[in-house]
């Protein structure tokens, strides 16, 4: 007699097609990532954990963890700092204030990809206008994509671009949907802008900071597309991260059961510490009784 | 504490037109230090608007607010040394209870034992002693409103406290306590409060001085006594109480109204100044209907047309002289089977003109 | 031809909401489930309506099991205390909603819009979305949708609890004409106040910790509340209780109170008892048990003073408006001939003859 | 609010904005160029510094020589993007209904995991996927075609669609079903009936993510499709990777982006008006 007659309906079709597509190639790769399958012999033998010794000693592999980690690490903690203050700026009525918050979402709007290659062009050492302005403000030419840390700047620098309008619109949203008793309250207890946004602003953002931060983390771990365009993982190896050196191994070697062990590694080492990011973040920002 | 001045005060959100629509009618008032008042009235008849107004939320598009003489017409709210509560507590997520009540001194560079002496004072008064080390976002609501007045209280340079709807969000069971505290506070400290409410109930508690307010009007200023007993305006009779007053169209007759075929006196009623073609009527509490026997000259034969109980009293409505009257009758209140009179204690009989009261009998 | 219900019972991540109901509702009654928030009011109708399926127990329609019956077939509706309508459909659509749900004909689609448009006062407005509306109009919407319908079960849940009190006193004595016209509806209506059910001079079922308390006539109620439970809801403000005995002298409350026995106890055996008053009861005179006043609450045009003699705290429920400063000093007289008297597992052992 | 505040606010957003602007001006500039206004140098005001030249845009119509036929690209994108959107949305919007709305179980299976489930595919990173993908597409003999790619997308899209659905269906009373099924609906009905008919700022709002999403996905495009099927970003970054004509590049580039600008529109909107604080929780 309840409600819930027929309520398969809702949730089977989108849950049959997600598995279907998902859930089905993902343990097709950890079968694949116990194989050798490669070029120059496609097929599913059976090596038992083979790859995964191999993988062990990756050293390339390992290396592109840390590139990973400072590429997705700093370009999120900038698009935080920068996203939350540029949605501080737009929150209150401003004048033209709509007109710069449609500006400011128009680079999360656009292709990375093309945007990619529109960036390589600026940076270019001696066509691009990166190094015209540096020249115009009277210092010396950089090579941006040819060494190997100012290439992971640029890097950085593109991500910031493209993403922080996405902090942008989280925290926007999130700060528009703000009581604004609290702040009366404030301004009527005599806190100042400093105090105010450390006691009453910062605190109320705080959840809605953590989820913005680990979709930017999650979006950001997976970072391919930009690298590939701009440096292509150069110079040497210098901007290569996990996902382009799983790329490089699998769709360019094509060493398809090598790449599924990597595949998976990288998978669960995600998976691990984006949790533990997300509870370390909850713990710093939110809360707790401090009473016994 | 400090007095307030209103000095033809009005607001209209859109003062554009040569008509501007008032959402607040010009209004002058002063608000005598150490009163308690509340700003009573239905959603939409200005109260908020006018609280706004003396908070510094609101500017007034007309007139002038002083705090002891001082014009702080354009001054923002930060700046006008008073307190508000909001309707829903307002605490610092981050911090103790103590933090809390000692945010406003810590940012006036208080030295810090005389903040730790002054906070505990005002724990001591809300009964908050045994929490100062708790986190305040772990407190049930009640207790959250407390620290938001905490904090009010804990300032000696608080001109007024404002309060808009405190007791909204407030578990019916732990209201009384709530009223009863506020207004031991407001005993012990004499403090200028001001406390905005659409619940009688809150306003006539609480308050020692009412204003009525409706379509942007006050309509009238009173202690609650005399809301009940003397409405100035119609409205009021209507809008505080339950029944609301009897309301009955009338005409002027020799010495006072003829209301249907009854015949009340008025002694002067043929000195007042009325204006010709002024909406009149008579109007009594339901609880000045009393039944009396026929002996009385100013009774009226009247039949009952319906009786409602509501536990301790009765609804009694009579029909009598071609006009409905409903009466409040206490429960054990006898009511006579067959013809009965009704009659209208002296000194509560009332008569408006425009909806304003002129006469007393 | 009624709804029954037999030991319903129902709990939620292990609170229990519903914790064996039974009961009988007839055809053509008007019923008044008066019980505090989180009594199990709300779920007890959901219950009703099919919306959510009990544990055990079981509900009949005229002799029919409705467990089988799926929401959306039963013949029942329901008014929200939320102000619930469809806000995409005008008001002349919404009441045609569940009409158009049963594919009626046009035209008797159209006549029974507009009666019921008319009986609930909405004739002006059938055109205007119901966000448009006032918090009154919108719910006078919810229930002509739910009356347009003729439905055999009309529930309304607490429906006037979210309206300006004014309004409120307006739509309940509309409500009541519309009701007493109808005659085949089983109507239930809930509510936290006893008041209401007092004035609607219903059929009341009391109800508190998903438990059925009492059931029986609004008067019947008031007049005999069968626990000190049923004595405290059943009434507004809640009955005074007063721990005491009865012994040779008489009635002792409070240490210090001695008041004669009134004819009404004069069967109950000397021991301790749980007296009780209605605050109606409560009078004020010139000398009485001294007592101190605690607050006096003013709404409109009664006062309920709240008063303490020792550790006996009371209510007085005065009609008029009456300042009282905190702390000052009142006497107070119990007639003994109003006392309830309440055994101490909390039934009642004798009440007033007055009231019933 | 002090002057100098003021002014350093307005500083601060000038300051960003011009970095927002300055790839879309520069790509704007480089359009209108040749291969002589490159190789001398970066170059910024036309007829002043460099001579324009239309042959940029000519181009995006032109196949060979720097030419990119941007049309059959264009039209691919459109339609894999419109398609994986639409059915992610159905089925999502679906999907986010019922676990809004009932309790499912299985197992120890709750509505939270199944909620988690579709969400968290979010955290696949696509190099994972492309492998299988492409092996299963292979199998099915879909890979370098449209239909394949809108199966993929769909996987991609659906868990944005369930997200913002689910919150925005959490934020409509429940008491609004009930009616709707006392008043004789069924739980499909009410869904069609009522609930969708007010769905629509969470549509909006989950529709334009999904859309962004699928337009500027570029690494499934570029693994599993080849010559028969092309979408725009691979076509761009195609050129990219030969001879640079960058101004048929930077032509391309602003095509591409340009619609998605309309969207930041849209967007801006929901936003001001509140709808999108429930999204974002």
């Amino acid at each position: 007699m309840s409600v819930d007659r027929g309520k398969l309906v809702f949730v089977l079709p989108g849950l049959i097609v997600l598995v279907a597509i998902i859930l089905f190639p993902l343990l097709f790769t950890i079968r694949v990532s116990l194989s050798s399958w490669d070029v120059a012999q496609p097929g599913l033998d059976w090596i038992g954990v083979t790859n995964y010794l191999r993988l062990a000693e990756d050293t390339r592999f390992w290396e592109s963890f840390g590139r990973l980690a400072l590429m997705a690490l700093g370009s999120v903690a900038l698009q935080y700092l920068l996203g939350f203050g540029l949605a501080l700026l737009v929150w209150r009525d401003m004048r033209a204030g709509r007109f710069f918050r449609v500006l400011f979402l128009i680079p999360m709007m656009t292709t990375p990809v093309i945007m990619a290659v529109i960036w390589r062009t600026v940076f270019h050492e001696s066509l691009g206008p990166a190094n015209d302005v540096l020249r115009l403000l009277g210092m010396a030419s950089l090579p941006w994509l040819s060494q190997a840390g100012l290439a992971m700047t640029s890097v950085i620098i593109v991500e910031v671009w493209q993403w922080t309008p996405f902090m942008f619109l989280m925290l926007l949203a999130g700060l528009l949907s703000l009581p604004r008793e609290p702040f009366l309250a404030a301004a009527i207890d005599g806190a100042g802008p400093i105090r105010t946004f450390l006691r009453v602003t910062f605190p109320m953002i705080a959840p809605i900071s953590i989820g913005a931060i680990i979709i930017r983390l999650i979006e950001a771990s997976k970072i391919m597309d930009t690298v590939y365009v701009i440096t292509s993982g150069g110079p040497g190896t210098a901007t290569e991260t996990s996902s382009y050196y799983i790329f490089i191994r699998g769709l360019r070697d094509f060493q398809i059961g090598y790449a599924a062990s990597l595949s998976f590694t990288y998978l669960v080492i995600m998976a691990i510490s984006l949790t533990i990011i997300a509870k370390v973040l909850a713990r710093a920002m939110i809360v707790k009784d401090r009473a016994a | 504490m400090a007095r307030i001045d209103l000095d033809r005060l009005a607001h209209s959100y859109d003062s554009s037109g040569p008509q501007p629509t008032y959402a607040l009618h010009p209004f002058t008032h002063t608000w005598e230090d150490g009163e308690t008042y509340a700003l009573l009235g239905p959603s939409g008849c200005g109260k908020t608007t006018l609280l706004n107004i003396m908070s510094g939320i609101v500017r007034p598009s007309e007139g002038r607010v002083r705090f002891d003489s001082l014009d702080v017409t354009e001054l923002a709210t930060a700046r006008r040394n008073i307190a508000q509560v909001f309707q829903f507590p307002v605490i610092y997520r981050t911090m103790t209870v103590f933090e809390n009540l000692a945010f406003p001194l810590r940012c006036r560079q208080m030295p810090q034992n005389e903040i730790r002496q002054r906070v505990g004072e005002v724990a001591e008064l809300l009964n908050l002693t045994g929490q100062l080390q708790r986190a305040a976002l772990r407190l049930s609501s009640d207790a959250k409103q407390l620290i938001s007045l905490g904090r009010g209280l804990v300032r000696n340079d608080v001109a007024a406290i404002l309060l808009d709807e405190p007791l909204t969000v407030i578990d019916p069971q732990l209201k009384f306590e709530l009223r009863r505290k506020l207004k031991e506070v407001n005993r012990r400290y004499r403090l200028t409060l001001i406390y905005v409410t659409h619940d009688q109930t809150e306003a006539m508690t609480l308050a020692n001085k009412v204003v009525v307010m409706n379509h942007g009007r006050v309509v009238q200023i009173g202690t609650p006594q005399e809301l009940f007993e003397r409405p100035e305006d119609a409205f009021v009779g209507y809008f505080i109480g339950s029944p609301s007053m009897n309301m009955l169209a009338c005409r002027l007759a020799d010495g006072g109204v003829d209301v249907g075929s009854m015949h009340i006196a008025f002694p002067g009623a043929d000195r007042l100044a009325i204006k010709p073609g002024a909406k009149l009527a008579f109007g009594v509490r339901p609880e000045y209907v009393a039944i009396t026997d026929s002996s009385a000259a100013d009774a009226f034969p009247a039949v009952l047309v319906d009786l409602k109980s509501v536990g301790a009293f009765r609804i009694a409505t009579f029909e009598t002289g071609g006009q409905r009257i409903k009466a409040k009758l206490r429960a054990d209140a006898p009511i006579p089977a067959s013809q009965l009179f009704i009659r209208f204690a002296d000194g509560r009989r009332l008569l408006y003109a425009d909806d304003r009261l002129v006469a007393v009998a | 031809m009624s709804l029954v219900s037999t030991e319903l019972t129902r709990s939620v991540d292990g609170v229990a909401h519903l914790d064996g109901i039974s009961c009988v509702l007839e055809r053509g009654r008007f019923y008044v489930i008066v019980g505090p928030t989180l009594s199990g009011k709300t779920s007890l109708l959901h219950a009703f309506a099919g919306l959510d399926a009990p544990d055990t127990g079981r509900i009949t329609l005229d002799g029919a099991d409705l467990a089988a019956v799926p929401v959306w077939s039963r013949s029942v509706s329901m008014v929200y205390q939320q102000f619930i309508n469809y806000p995409h459909l005008s008001v002349y659509e919404n009441i045609a909603f569940p009409l158009r749900r049963r594919r009626l004909a046009q035209a008797e689609l159209d006549s029974r819009v507009r009666a019921i448009a008319e009986t609930v006062g909405l004739t002006s407005l059938l055109a205007r979305l119901p966000g448009a509306l006032s918090g009154g109009q919108q719910q006078r919407v919810a229930l002509a949708r739910s009356l347009v319908k003729g439905s055999d079960l009309l529930l309304l849940d607490e429906p006037l609890v979210n309206l300006d009190y004014k309004l409120r006193e307006q739509l309940r004595e509309e409500f009541l004409n519309i009701f007493s016209a109808q005659n085949r509806s089983i109507l239930v209506y809930t509510t936290a106040d006893p008041n209401e059910a007092l004035l609607f001079d219903a059929e009341v079922l009391v109800m508190h910790e998903g438990r059925l308390l009492q059931v029986g006539s609004a008067q019947s109620v008031y007049a005999r509340p069968a626990t000190t439970a049923v004595a405290r809801i059943f009434s507004d403000p809640p009955m005074n209780l007063v721990p005491g005995s009865i012994d040779a002298a008489g009635l002792r409350l409070a240490n210090d109170v001695l008041l004669p026995r009134p004819r009404h106890l004069d069967a109950l055996p000397p021991g301790p008892y749980v007296f009780g008053i209605h605050p109606g009861d409560v009078a004020l005179a010139a000398s009485g048990i001294a007592s101190e006043v605690e607050l006096a609450e003013i709404s409109g045009s009664e006062t309920f003073l709240h008063v303490r003699h020792a550790d006996m705290r009371l209510v007085a429920h005065l009609s008029g408006v009456y300042a009282y400063a905190l702390g000052e000093n009142v006497e107070i007289v119990l007639e003994g001939a109003k006392l309830f008297a309440f055994g101490i597992d909390g039934g009642l052992a004798a009440a007033p003859e007055s009231g019933g | 609010m002090s002057a100098l505040y003021r002014a350093l606010k307005y500083a601060a957003i000038l300051l960003w904005s011009a970095f927002v602007i300055a790839p879309f001006l520069w790509a704007l500039t480089t359009s209108f160029k040749t291969a002589n206004g490159i190789t001398g140098g970066p170059t910024y005001i036309p007829w002043l510094q460099y001579e324009p030249s239309l042959e940029g845009w000519r181009l995006l119509f032109r196949s060979g020589g720097g030419g990119i036929a941007i049309g059959g690209p264009y039209l691919s994108s459109l339609v894999v993007t419109i398609s994986a959107s639409l059915i992610s949305l159905v089925l999502g919007t679906l999907a986010a209904y019922g676990l809004s709305r009932f309790t499912y179980r299985a197992g120890f299976v709750r509505n939270a995991d199944i909620t988690f489930f579709f969400i968290s595919q979010r955290i696949m990173p696509p190099v994972v996927l492309a492998i299988p993908f492409f092996l299963m597409l292979q199998f099915l003999g879909l890979l370098d075609t449209e239909v394949g790619l809108i199966i993929v997308y769909i996987a991609l899209l659906m868990p944005i669609a369930v997200w913002v659905m689910v919150d925005f269906f959490n934020t409509v009373p429940r008491e609004l079903d009930e009616s709707a099924m006392l008043d004789g609906c069924s739980p499909f009905e009410a869904f069609w009936r009522v609930i969708l008919p007010n769905s629509k700022p969470g549509l909006v709002v989950a529709g334009l993510f999904c859309l962004i999403f699928g337009w500027n996905d570029f690494f499934f495009a570029f693994t599993l499709t080849f010559t028969q099927t092309q979408l725009l970003p691979v076509a761009i970054v195609a050129l990219n990777s030969s001879v640079t004509p960058w101004w048929s590049l930077s032509a391309a580039a602003l095509v591409s982006v340009a619609p998605l600008v309309v969207v930041a529109f849209v967007l801006e909107s929901y936003l001001s008006r509140g709808n999108l604080a429930g999204a974002v929780r």
